[in-house]
């Protein structure tokens, strides 16, 4: 399903984000990407989605070489990949709902499916009475989770997630966890980069582990490692 | 595109005007005021141009005096070969009597000194009017190889005067207005260049959910159009009255007479509200089309 | 201020500038481009304006025909309480014999005819310059009060005309110029809102830092003053670059006699500098103020 | 130091953030605030920064009523009070080094100070080969210790900080932990607004717990106390 071959990254103000990671992850594996801030995780995935290109190697997803893909194609590979970002990135100017429609417009879904799904994914991360409003009339944890709800709307076959529990409570958190691992069921991919150790280690998913960009630990079933 | 798209994207554009309504009444205003300076310009030029055409028309006429002891029937046969030059619009007989209670009419106060003439000392003449000043030159070439006529008269400064004045007024006109041209589509691309700059982040929001170029640019497009359009309808709006009112000012205050040789109200509009359409909506199009291009790089 | 603060403001102001170059530029692009039209307007009304009084100047003078009889004495001293009517530029005397040989030379081809007089039916008059135009009229009302005065003649429609001529062309202009700085200042300041719309982020985060509304002011008030001022600056540039071109053209081209009836490039700079650098520089710095306003309500 | 008396805050939109709120905090107190996503956490911030202004009650901070303050004189409160944003609120056209030292010229402080100052906090975070660079260029977690570092170079009377460990894996959390510990030793009363459970429940500090709108938990050397 992903593939990534040899794979160095170096910004353009010298920084070595990623130093030849060799990694392969399998059709509906639940993968944790885990290590200290810095370490290269948003850098891993921002190649994933095209944001940036490697300084070398290859990366292959559904039997693609996306690195010599040609950029009139990058908007097909990111709706094979829903990401929810760290950092939200909701359209300000929409509504919660628009902002979840909107993902569901881009791919030409038609009016009805829109109207049937986009309620059902609200519900499911606990917005349907919040669907109204603007993002600015949230909270941290509820713009999050509008984010995690765009994702999973159009049933990706591989689902992104930076940090998805990262302003949420315990609770919350496990609520998203439930839906995360409810999708990965029904058969799609995930990658998720995240510092929430109670969740790695409960969870007992595919751990790796980077530092300094490059990966020091893969293990099936694993926990999220460090000492606090 | 499918119908589902189309209303999609209209929906939009509407939107995106709505939401951003301070930075559309913006781009809306600035449209429609360098759109209107246009205009103001266009009024000016063409009206002196209309002008110089109009002052060329009084000087269009050349005065044929012929020898004397020629029959009426020979005056009659050289007034349609005059005629037939190819040029000349028509021609108007003047017998030497005519000419004398002319010119004593002309003198007026002083006209009584011609009473004391022993005898007409005046020619017979045509009075020969060109098709156009242009034509003039070559009008009197042709009247000089008739050996019925001794001798042509026609305001050759003038007219040659005239001539100049109006390629000149044509030619800075015409550069005026396509500077203007250039500095209106300047300003229309430049506002909603800034236009969409601010909204940079909502754009790189769409591509990185899978948007294609096409689906983020075609309700900016439209918006820019819509914005360029009503930009466009405003400027038409202020400059046909501004112009009405000019007009009704100069014709009733000033000179009555000068409503003739101002262009209508009418005539006026009809070559600005193509042009500024065209201008307004079009650079709004391509405007946004262009600005978005850096954005869509993600 | 405090001289840090100074030196605070300034590098702010520069960052500010060179971080957003491309806003600032599509800024000062629009400044220049609205101040480049206004120039071009003045241009071509300041001249129309000058032609007009020039056309004016060619009428300044009245005849006055004494009455036959008059001691040679008596006509001096007539040409001297004429000369002290207020108004009264200079007086030159013409006697009747002066007149007929002048007559004569107009007449030209025709001249002949008054050879057949038996007397010189002509008057002696005196040409009364008039200092302006507009004064003609009080000055012949003065000249019909002398007994010694048989007539006084004048141009009275063609002074009439170009009198409303003037009038008219000054009126209009000065709507026109009016307009445009207003449409000018209006341009300026919706580019200067929407270059500050597009860092309102950056403004809201300063004012949570703890910035005061004046500390957020100063760097984006010098900014928008030195984006018009810049813009000014290559408006200017055009013009007179754009009117020294067009000035050669009509001189050298078309008629060398036209350069004395146009505004040198000189005269026109000394009209529009201040004018511009005020608008742009100005125009800037209160449409910062202006539209930080609701920014800085937080 | 600062008073919360019966505060209410109802948004535009009808949803009660605040309900009733009676809290003193004192001069050097080191207070969790915890809770549920929504529960008003960030709500209760934005007040005391006069974001927002409450609906009825009235907050004291250092001996002055604020609700009846004038506009005017928000920027020095904003002074007293230094915040560590949810979602970091960096000037993204200015450098780390600029976004630091900016705080520092907005006070008026002398381009020596200046030089002193924004070096050691940078240091303090981990950040100091970094000063150079443009907020873009850093990760989620960089971002949050430029903004903590920004937060606590003026030695502000009053600390608040919004989920300020939500990005940080854990070593760097303490790290983070460390730096406040240290600076409310010095004196600055800390409020801090949180869903890490470790280091609620190592801190032994004083924790307020949220729900709905209203403090359902007031304790001393608390625990974070939600299940997980
Ligand atoms: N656009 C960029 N330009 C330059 N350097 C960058 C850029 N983006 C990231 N970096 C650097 O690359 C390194 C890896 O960053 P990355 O965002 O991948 O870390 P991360 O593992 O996601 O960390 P965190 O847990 O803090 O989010 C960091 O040192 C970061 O500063
Ligand atoms: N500007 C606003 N307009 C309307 N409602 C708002 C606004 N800001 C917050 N709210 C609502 O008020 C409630 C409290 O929000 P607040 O941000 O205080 O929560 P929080 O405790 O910080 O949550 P989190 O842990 O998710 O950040 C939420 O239901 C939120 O949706
Ligand atoms: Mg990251
Ligand atoms: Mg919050």
């Amino acid at each position: 399903m992903i593939e990534f071959r040899n794979i160095h990254k170096t910004y353009d103000n010298g920084v070595h984000a990623l130093e030849g990671i060799n990694l392969k992850i399998n059709k509906g594996e639940f993968l944790f990407l885990v290590g200290p801030s810095g370490a290269g995780k948003s850098t891993f995935i921002k190649l994933l989605l095209k944001e940036e290109e490697p300084t070398s190697g290859s990366i292959i997803v559904d039997d693609e070489d996306i690195t010599i893909y040609s950029k009139r194609k990058t908007p097909y590979l990111r709706r094979k990949i829903s990401v929810v970002f760290q950092d939200f990135r909701l359209l300000e100017e929409k509504t919660l709902y628009e902002n979840v429609a909107f993902a569901m417009q881009v791919v030409g879904a038609s009016p009805k499916e829109i109207r049937r799904q986009v309620p059902m994914v609200l519900g499911m991360v606990g917005l349907s009475d919040r669907a109204k409003q603007y993002p600015h009339q949230l909270s941290g944890g509820e713009k999050q989770r509008v984010s995690i709800a765009r994702a999973i709307v159009n049933r990706p076959i591989i689902l992104i997630a930076d940090e998805p529990t990262g302003n949420l409570d315990p609770d919350t958190a496990w609520e998203v966890m439930k839906v995360l691992r409810h999708i990965s069921r029904r058969g799609t991919t995930i990658l998720m980069a995240t510092h929430a150790k109670d969740i790695v280690d409960v969870m007992q998913q595919r751990v790796v582990a980077l530092e300094k960009g490059r990966i020091v630990r893969d293990v099936q079933r694993g926990i999220y490692g460090y000492e606090t | 595109m499918k119908l589902r798209s189309i209303q999609y994207v209209l929906q939009q554009s509407f939107r995106g005007i709505w939401r951003n309504k301070g930075m559309s009444v913006a781009s809306i205003s600035s449209v429609a005021a360098s759109l209107t300076i246009l205009g103001l310009i266009m009024i000016l030029i063409l009206n002196m141009s209309h002008l110089a055409g109009l002052a060329q028309s009084q000087f269009d006429s050349v005065q044929a005096f012929l020898v004397d002891d020629l029959e009426p029937a020979d005056i009659e046969v050289l007034g349609k070969q005059i005629a037939d030059i190819s040029g000349v619009a028509y021609v108007q007989y003047e017998s030497k009597e005519a000419a004398l209670a002319n010119m004593k009419e002309r003198w007026g106060q002083q006209g009584y000194l011609l009473d004391t003439l022993e005898e007409n000392p005046l020619p017979n003449s045509y009075i020969v009017h060109v098709g156009h000043i242009s034509e003039s030159d070559h009008v009197v070439e042709q009247l000089n190889s008739f050996t019925e006529i001794d001798e042509v008269k026609y305001y050759r400064d003038i007219i040659d005067n005239l001539i100049r004045a109006a390629e000149l007024i044509r030619s800075v006109g015409l550069l005026v207005i396509v500077t203007l041209v250039f500095i209106t589509i300047f300003i229309i691309s430049n506002t909603i260049k800034l236009t969409i700059n601010a909204r940079k982040r909502e754009i790189n929001i769409m591509k990185y959910v899978g948007a294609t170029n096409w689906f983020v640019r075609w309700p900016f497009m439209i918006e820019g159009t819509l914005l360029g359009f009503i930009g466009a309808c405003i400027a038409l709006i202020l400059v046909y009255f501004g112009y009405h009112t000019v007009f009704d000012m100069v014709t009733t205050r000033f000179f009555v007479i000068f409503s003739a040789y101002l262009l209508t109200v009418q005539e006026m509009m009809s070559r600005t509200v193509m042009m500024f359409i065209v201008l307004g909506a079009g650079v709004g199009a391509l405007g946004s089309i262009i600005s978005l291009r850096r954005y869509l790089e993600v």
